[in-house]
C-alpha cells in the first residue's frame, strides 16, 4: 500500500487534532486561529484556521473554549499563553509571522524563556509557539524573516525548523508534550509540500539531527527549507563526482552537535546554509562550534552559505538574489576542493 | 462647513483615484504582475481622502498594512505606487519595499506598515520634531479597529497627549481585524470613547461621509496646529474586499456586505449629495473619471514597462560589512 | 463591612509583617549582606494585606519589583524570601531569582518581575487557566502608576474584559514611577479612569485605608469568582522609602512625605482605627508586634546561616546543550 | 602635566554636552534622563539624570525641551525617538537596562532597523539608543544580560561596545554623527572606572578595533568588559611565556574582521572573550569568521570563553560562575599550546 501523503499544514493540523484528544489541557490561541469569532454563521469548516488555513477544522471539533481567537495583543496572547502554561495548562499559541515576534518580545526574553531559572526550579513552562517563517513568497523586509537564531540565542528557548511534512508532525507532537517553552518555525513556502506522513501520533526527539542524504566528501548543514536547497546541490555535485552528506539539525536549540561532528570527521569539509543574516547567526553557531571541537577533522575553511546583511527586499530579482539557492551551495562547495 | 468647489473636485478626484487604484490592483494581482500581499482600502476612501482635505505636503502620516488609499490621499504619485507594487526601479522606494512598506518622505509620507501598531509610535517622533520646531505641521496617525488593542498605541495616546503632541489618531473602524468583529476583539463599542482614558478629545463619526470627516478632523488640525494637542477621531467604515486579496471572506454577513457596496458607497454617498445640491454637474464628474482612469491605465503601464532593479540594490541603503 | 477580630488580627499581623521584613531588607542591605537591587514596600502595606485578606492560596497573583509586600501578604515565608534576598540555597527559588524574582507557586504568586508592565499579560494567563477550568480561582494582577503606561497593560486589561478573566487589575499609585511624578507621566488623573476605557468597573481609593482597600477588592473577587470579569482598583499611596535603596529622592516633597509618615502611616491608621472602636487592644498589638519582630529575627539569622547555593545549580532547571 | 581623567560616566556625559552645544538637533530622552519632571523645586543638578546619573546635569544647561523625561513607554518614546529621527532631529534615546529592550523590541528590529532600506533609501535614521548591559552588578537575569548579539544579527542597527572612558567618549560622538541606527553599549560595572579622556571633542570611527595589547602567540579577541580581563589574562599568561595580543573590536556592527585576520596571521591561535551566552553568540560570530577566512593561519581550533547558556543568576557565588574571568581565558590559551 502507498505510504499516506499530507501536505506540511495538513500534517501540521492532525499533530494539534491528535494531541488536543489525547490531552484536554492543550489549548491552541492566536489570531484567527478559529476565525470569525462571535460571527453567529460561522460553525465550522468555513472558518479561517489561522491565516494560512493550518488550524482549520478545529475549531469544529474542539469549540471555541479551546481553540482561541485573539485580538491583536500579542503581548497579551503570548504572556497569557506563557501565563496559562505556568499554571497548569499546555497551550499552542500561533504568532502569525516570525517577524511579529518583535511586539510581544519580552514575554519570550524575560518570561516565558526565564521564568523557571529565576524560580528555581518551581515552575515549568509547556508551551509552543508556532510561527511562519522565510523569504520567497515576496512579502518583503517585515514578513519574510526567519530569525530563529535570536531565539536560539536566548537560554530557556527551545527552537525547531522541520523541512519535511514527517518532521513536522513528529517534532509538533514531541514539542507540545515538551515541559519547555519551544517556538515552532513553519516555513512559508514549503506550506504546499507533501511527503509520506503517517497517521498515528509519533515523536522525534528534540535534539536529534537527520541525515537526509549520505556522503562522504562534504559535509552540508541546512537548516528547513534550506535542505531542499542542499539536496538539489548534492545532486549537482554528484554529477561532478563529490558525494555530499545532507544534515538536517530540524532543532537549532537543543542542537545535535555529535551527528555534525559525526560527519565531518568522515567528509572534512563543512559547508553550513542558513537563510539568516549571516551575523550571529545559526550559520555562525555550526561553525564556530565545528571550528572548536571539530578543528581537527577540516581539510579547509569552513564554509557558510546565507543570506547577506540586508533586509529582505520586496522586488522578486532582488529577493531571489537575496536568498541562498543550490547553485551558491554548490559554489560553496566546490571552493573547498 | 462650506467646501469651495475646488476642494469638492479635489475630494472627488482623489477619492476616485483611490478606488480606481484599488481595482486596477486587484485586477494585476490577480494576472500574478503583482507579488505578495495586498491589502485594498476601496470602500474606505473617504476617510483618507476627507482627512488630507486639510493638510499641506509639509504634513506627516503614519499608515497600516492597508496603505495605499493614505498615499493617494496624501499626494504620492499613482505611478510611482504602481510601479512599487510592481517591484520595478521606478517604485516610489525603488521596487525594494512594496505594498506594505510604500513611504514618500517628500510628500510627509512615513511609510505603509506590515507591523499592526507599528505607526503610533512613529507618529509621536514626527509630532515631536514640529513640537521642538516650532513648525506648525501635524501628522496624522492611522490605525485599523484591530490595531486599537496593540500596546503600542496606548502608549502613544498617552504620550502625545502628556506632552500635547499636534497628533491626530484616526481609527478606520472598518469593523473586522482579519476575519474577527470588532465586537469581539474590543471590549467597548466605540474606538474613540477610550480618548478619555488619555485626557484627549474623541469622536465617533461616520466613515463613509466625507463632509463629516473633513468637519470633525478640520477641527482636531486646527487643535495640533495650534498647541492644543491630539485628537482621537473614529471613522466607522467597511471595506469592500477582503483582508487582503485571496481572502474568501466567509465570516462577512451578506446583508451588510451588500449594503456597504450598494448604499454605503462613500463615493456614490459624496455624488448624491454633491449633485443634490447642484455644487458639481455630471459632466464634471465625468470629466474627473475619464482622467483617472487614464492616468491609473498610465501608470500601470508605466510600471509594467519600467526595469527591475539591478540586483547591486539589494546591497544598498543599509550597511553591510563583512 | 463587618470585620472578624481574627481577620482584623490578620491584617494588622501582615501588615506588621512587611514593614518589619523590609525595615530589615533596608538594614541588611546597608551592612552588604543583601546585594542588587532592592525597591522597598513599606508605606503600602495596607494595599497587598488589604486585598490578600480575601484569597486563599489557591488564588493567584502577579507581581512587580517592588514585591515583597505582595509576597508577604500572600503567605510566602519571610524566612525563606529573606534567605532569597541574601541568595541562599534554602531561598524560595534558590537563590536564583533574587529580590526581583521571588516566586512561590505553592502560594499561588506567579513572581515579582523585573519589567515594568511584565506581570499583567501573565495574570491574563493564570486568569485564562481558572476560567477554562472552571475553578473559582482569581488572580491578584499588581502593577504601579509608572505601569499604567506599559502597552502591556492596556493590552491586558482588555484580553481580561473580552474573555471576562477572573482577575484584579490593582494599580498602586504612590505618586513616583522612579524620580518621575504621576502628573507628568500619566494623562489623567486617576488611573482607574481608564477602566471604561475596557468596559469593566473602575474604583479609585484611599490605598493606606485597609477598610477601603478591603470592601472594593471583597466586591471585585465577588464579580470575579462567580464569572463576571475584571476590575480594575487604583489605590492611591505614597513609598515611604527611595525607589530603591541608594535613591537621594530629590524629587519629594519634604512636606507631602512628611505628611505621609507621621499621619497617613497605613499602620498607623488601622491601629488608631481598631482601638478607637476597642475591637483589639494595645496588648494584643504588642503580642504581634514581639511575635513578628521574633520572625524576622529568626528569618535573618537562617538567611545568614544558610549556605550559599553551590555552584553547579548554575546549570539546574533550563536545557543547556552544547 | 598630567593627563585629565574622567570615569566612564563623565566621558559620556561630556560627549553628550559636546554634541548638543555643537547641534542643536540633538536631543535626549528616556526614563529620567532629566528626572523630577514637573517637579517644581527641581532646576539643577539635583536631578537624577537617569538611573545612573550618567546625565546629570544636562538638563540644567539644555532645558527640559531637549533633555526628556519619558513615561514608561518603551514602544512609544523609543518609536518616537525613530519618528524624530526620520523627520530630522538626531536624538539620544537612554533604553535603562538593555534587558528592557524586549518591550519595544519591534521599534528597533521592523521601524528603526528596516524603514531606511524599506523606504528605497528616502529616509535615514540618525539616532543613538544608549543602554546599560552586563552582569556583575548581581541584578539578576532581566537586569545583567549583554545582548549584543541580537542586535548585532540585525541589518540597520550598529552596535557599540566600549570598553574604556576614552573609547567610550569617541565612541559616543561618533554614534551621534552617524545617520544609522546606532545601539551603545555601556557595562554597568565599568561606570565607575577612570582613564584618560581629552576635553576636546573627537572620534573614532565605528568599525574599526584597537589592539589594546599587542602580542604574538596568541589573539585574544575580547568585548566590552572583557577586555580587561583578557588584559589580566595577558599578563598571568606573559609569566608563563605566552604572548597575547588583546583585541577590543569595539563596534560589533559594523566588525573590523581585518584587524582580527592580521592578528590571527601573526599568532595562528584565537581565543574569543564574550560574556554573552554562547549560542548565535558574537563569540561564534567571530570564530566563524575566523573558520572560514582565516582558516590557513590557524594552528589550531579556535576557542570561545562565553557565559553558559543559562540565564544570570542572582546568586553572588552563581554569578561569579556563570561570567567569563581572567582565569577562564588563561585556561582556555593555555590549553592551545
Ligand atoms: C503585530 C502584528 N500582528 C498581526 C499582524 C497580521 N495582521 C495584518 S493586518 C491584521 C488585521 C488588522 O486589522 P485592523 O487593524 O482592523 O486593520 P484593517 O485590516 O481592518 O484595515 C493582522 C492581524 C501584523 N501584521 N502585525
Ligand atoms: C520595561 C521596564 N522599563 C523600565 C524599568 C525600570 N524601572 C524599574 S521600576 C520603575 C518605576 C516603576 O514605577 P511604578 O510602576 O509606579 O512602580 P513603583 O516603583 O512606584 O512601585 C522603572 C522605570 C523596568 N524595570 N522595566
Ligand atoms: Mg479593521
Ligand atoms: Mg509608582
Amino acid at each position: 500500500m502507498a505510504e499516506r501523503q499530507l501536505n506540511f499544514g495538513q500534517a501540521l493540523n492532525e499533530a494539534m487534532r491528535q494531541e488536543m484528544r489525547r490531552d484536554p489541557k492543550v489549548i491552541l490561541l492566536g489570531e484567527d486561529v478559529a476565525g470569525g469569532a462571535d460571527v453567529d454563521h460561522l460553525h465550522g469548516d468555513e472558518a479561517w484556521g489561522g491565516v494560512l488555513g493550518v488550524t482549520k477544522g478545529l475549531v469544529k471539533e474542539f469549540g471555541r473554549d479551546r481553540i482561541i481567537d485573539t485580538p491583536i495583543s500579542e503581548s497579551g496572547f503570548i504572556g497569557a499563553a506563557v501565563g496559562a502554561a505556568v499554571t497548569g495548562m499546555r497551550p499552542i499559541a500561533e504568532m502569525m509571522f516570525v517577524g511579529f515576534m518583535g511586539v510581544c518580545f519580552d514575554q519570550l526574553l524575560n518570561q516565558g524563556a526565564k521564568l523557571r531559572y529565576m524560580f528555581g526550579g518551581k515552575a515549568k513552562v509547556p508551551l509552543v509557539i508556532r510561527t511562519i517563517c522565510g523569504g520567497g513568497y515576496r512579502a518583503a523586509a517585515q514578513h519574510s524573516q526567519v530569525l530563529y537564531s535570536l531565539f536560539t540565542h536566548i537560554p530557556g528557548l527551545k527552537t525547531v525548523v522541520p523541512a519535511t511534512p514527517y518532521d513536522a508532525k513528529g517534532l509538533l507532537i514531541s514539542s507540545i508534550r515538551d515541559d519547555d517553552l519551544v517556538i515552532f518555525f513553519e516555513d512559508i513556502t514549503l506550506g504546499a509540500m507533501k511527503g509520506p506522513v503517517p497517521e498515528e501520533p509519533y515523536t522525534i526527539p528534540l535534539g536529534k539531527a537527520d541525515i537526509k542524504r549520505p556522503g562522504s566528501d562534504v559535509t552540508i548543514v541546512a537548516i528547513g527549507k534550506m535542505v531542499h536547497h542542499a539536496l538539489k546541490a548534492a545532486d549537482e555535485l554528484q554529477k561532478q563526482g563529490k558525494s555530499a552528506e545532507v544534515i538536517d539539525p530540524r532543532t537549532l536549540s537543543p542542537f545535535d552537535e555529535e551527528a555534525v561532528l559525526e560527519s565531518v570527521k568522515k567528509t572534512g569539509r563543512l559547508v553550513v546554509v542558513d537563510e539568516s543574516h549571516p551575523r550571529c547567526s545559526m550559520a555562525a553557531d555550526i561553525a564556530a562550534t565545528v571550528a572548536d571541537k571539530g578543528f581537527d577533522y577540516l581539510n579547509g575553511p569552513i564554509k557558510t552559505v546565507t543570506a547577506p546583511h540586508t533586509p529582505v527586499p520586496f522586488s522578486p530579482p532582488l529577493e531571489d538574489h537575496y536568498l541562498p539557492n543550490p547553485q551558491k551551495i554548490t559554489a560553496a562547495v566546490l571552493s573547498l576542493f | 462647513m462650506e467646501l469651495s468647489k475646488e476642494k469638492l473636485l479635489w475630494m472627488y478626484e482623489r477619492m476616485q483615484l483611490i478606488r480606481t487604484f484599488e481595482n486596477r490592483v486587484k485586477v494585476e494581482f490577480g494576472k500574478g504582475k503583482i507579488p505578495g500581499f495586498v491589502h485594498l482600502y476601496a470602500g474606505e476612501e473617504a476617510i483618507a481622502v476627507g482627512i488630507c482635505a486639510n493638510l499641506t505636503d509639509a504634513d506627516y502620516m503614519t499608515s497600516t498594512h492597508r496603505g495605499h488609499g493614505h498615499c493617494v490621499a496624501k499626494g504620492v504619485e499613482p505611478r510611482g505606487m504602481m510601479a512599487e507594487l510592481f517591484g520595478k526601479a521606478t517604485g516610489t522606494c525603488k521596487g525594494k519595499g512594496g505594498s506594505m512598506h510604500i513611504a514618500d518622505m517628500d510628500k510627509g509620507m512615513l511609510g505603509a506598515n506590515g507591523i499592526v501598531g507599528g505607526g503610533p509610535p512613529l507618529a509621536c517622533g514626527s509630532g515631536l520634531t514640529a513640537k521642538l520646531n516650532k513648525t506648525n505641521q501635524v501628522t496624522i496617525c492611522f490605525f485599523g479597529d484591530g490595531a486599537s488593542e496593540q500596546g503600542t498605541l496606548h502608549e502613544s495616546l498617552n504620550l502625545a497627549s502628556i506632552w500635547k503632541l499636534p497628533i491626530i489618531f484616526v481609527a478606520e473602524n472598518n469593523g473586522y481585524a482579519e476575519s474577527t468583529p470588532a465586537h469581539y476583539h474590543c471590549s467597548v463599542e466605540n474606538i474613540a470613547d477610550r480618548a478619555s482614558a488619555y485626557n484627549m478629545p474623541g469622536v465617533t463619526l461616520d466613515g463613509n461621509d466625507i463632509f463629516a470627516v473633513y468637519e470633525a478632523s478640520h477641527e482636531a488640525v486646527a487643535r495640533a496646529r495650534t498647541g492644543q494637542g491630539p485628537t482621537l477621531l473614529e471613522c466607522k467604515t467597511y471595506r469592500f474586499n477582503g483582508h487582503f486579496e485571496g481572502d474568501a471572506q466567509t465570516y462577512k454577513i451578506a446583508a451588510e456586505n451588500e449594503k456597504y457596496q450598494k448604499e454605503r458607497d462613500p463615493i456614490k454617498l459624496f455624488r448624491d449629495n454633491v449633485l443634490a445640491r447642484h455644487l458639481v454637474s455630471e459632466a464634471e464628474f465625468k470629466a474627473i473619471d475619464d482622467r483617472v482612469a487614464a492616468q491609473i491605465d498610465e501608470g500601470v503601464k508605466f510600471a509594467e514597462e519600467s526595469p527591475f532593479p539591478d540586483v547591486k540594490e539589494t546591497y544598498t541603503d543599509v550597511y553591510v560589512n563583512y
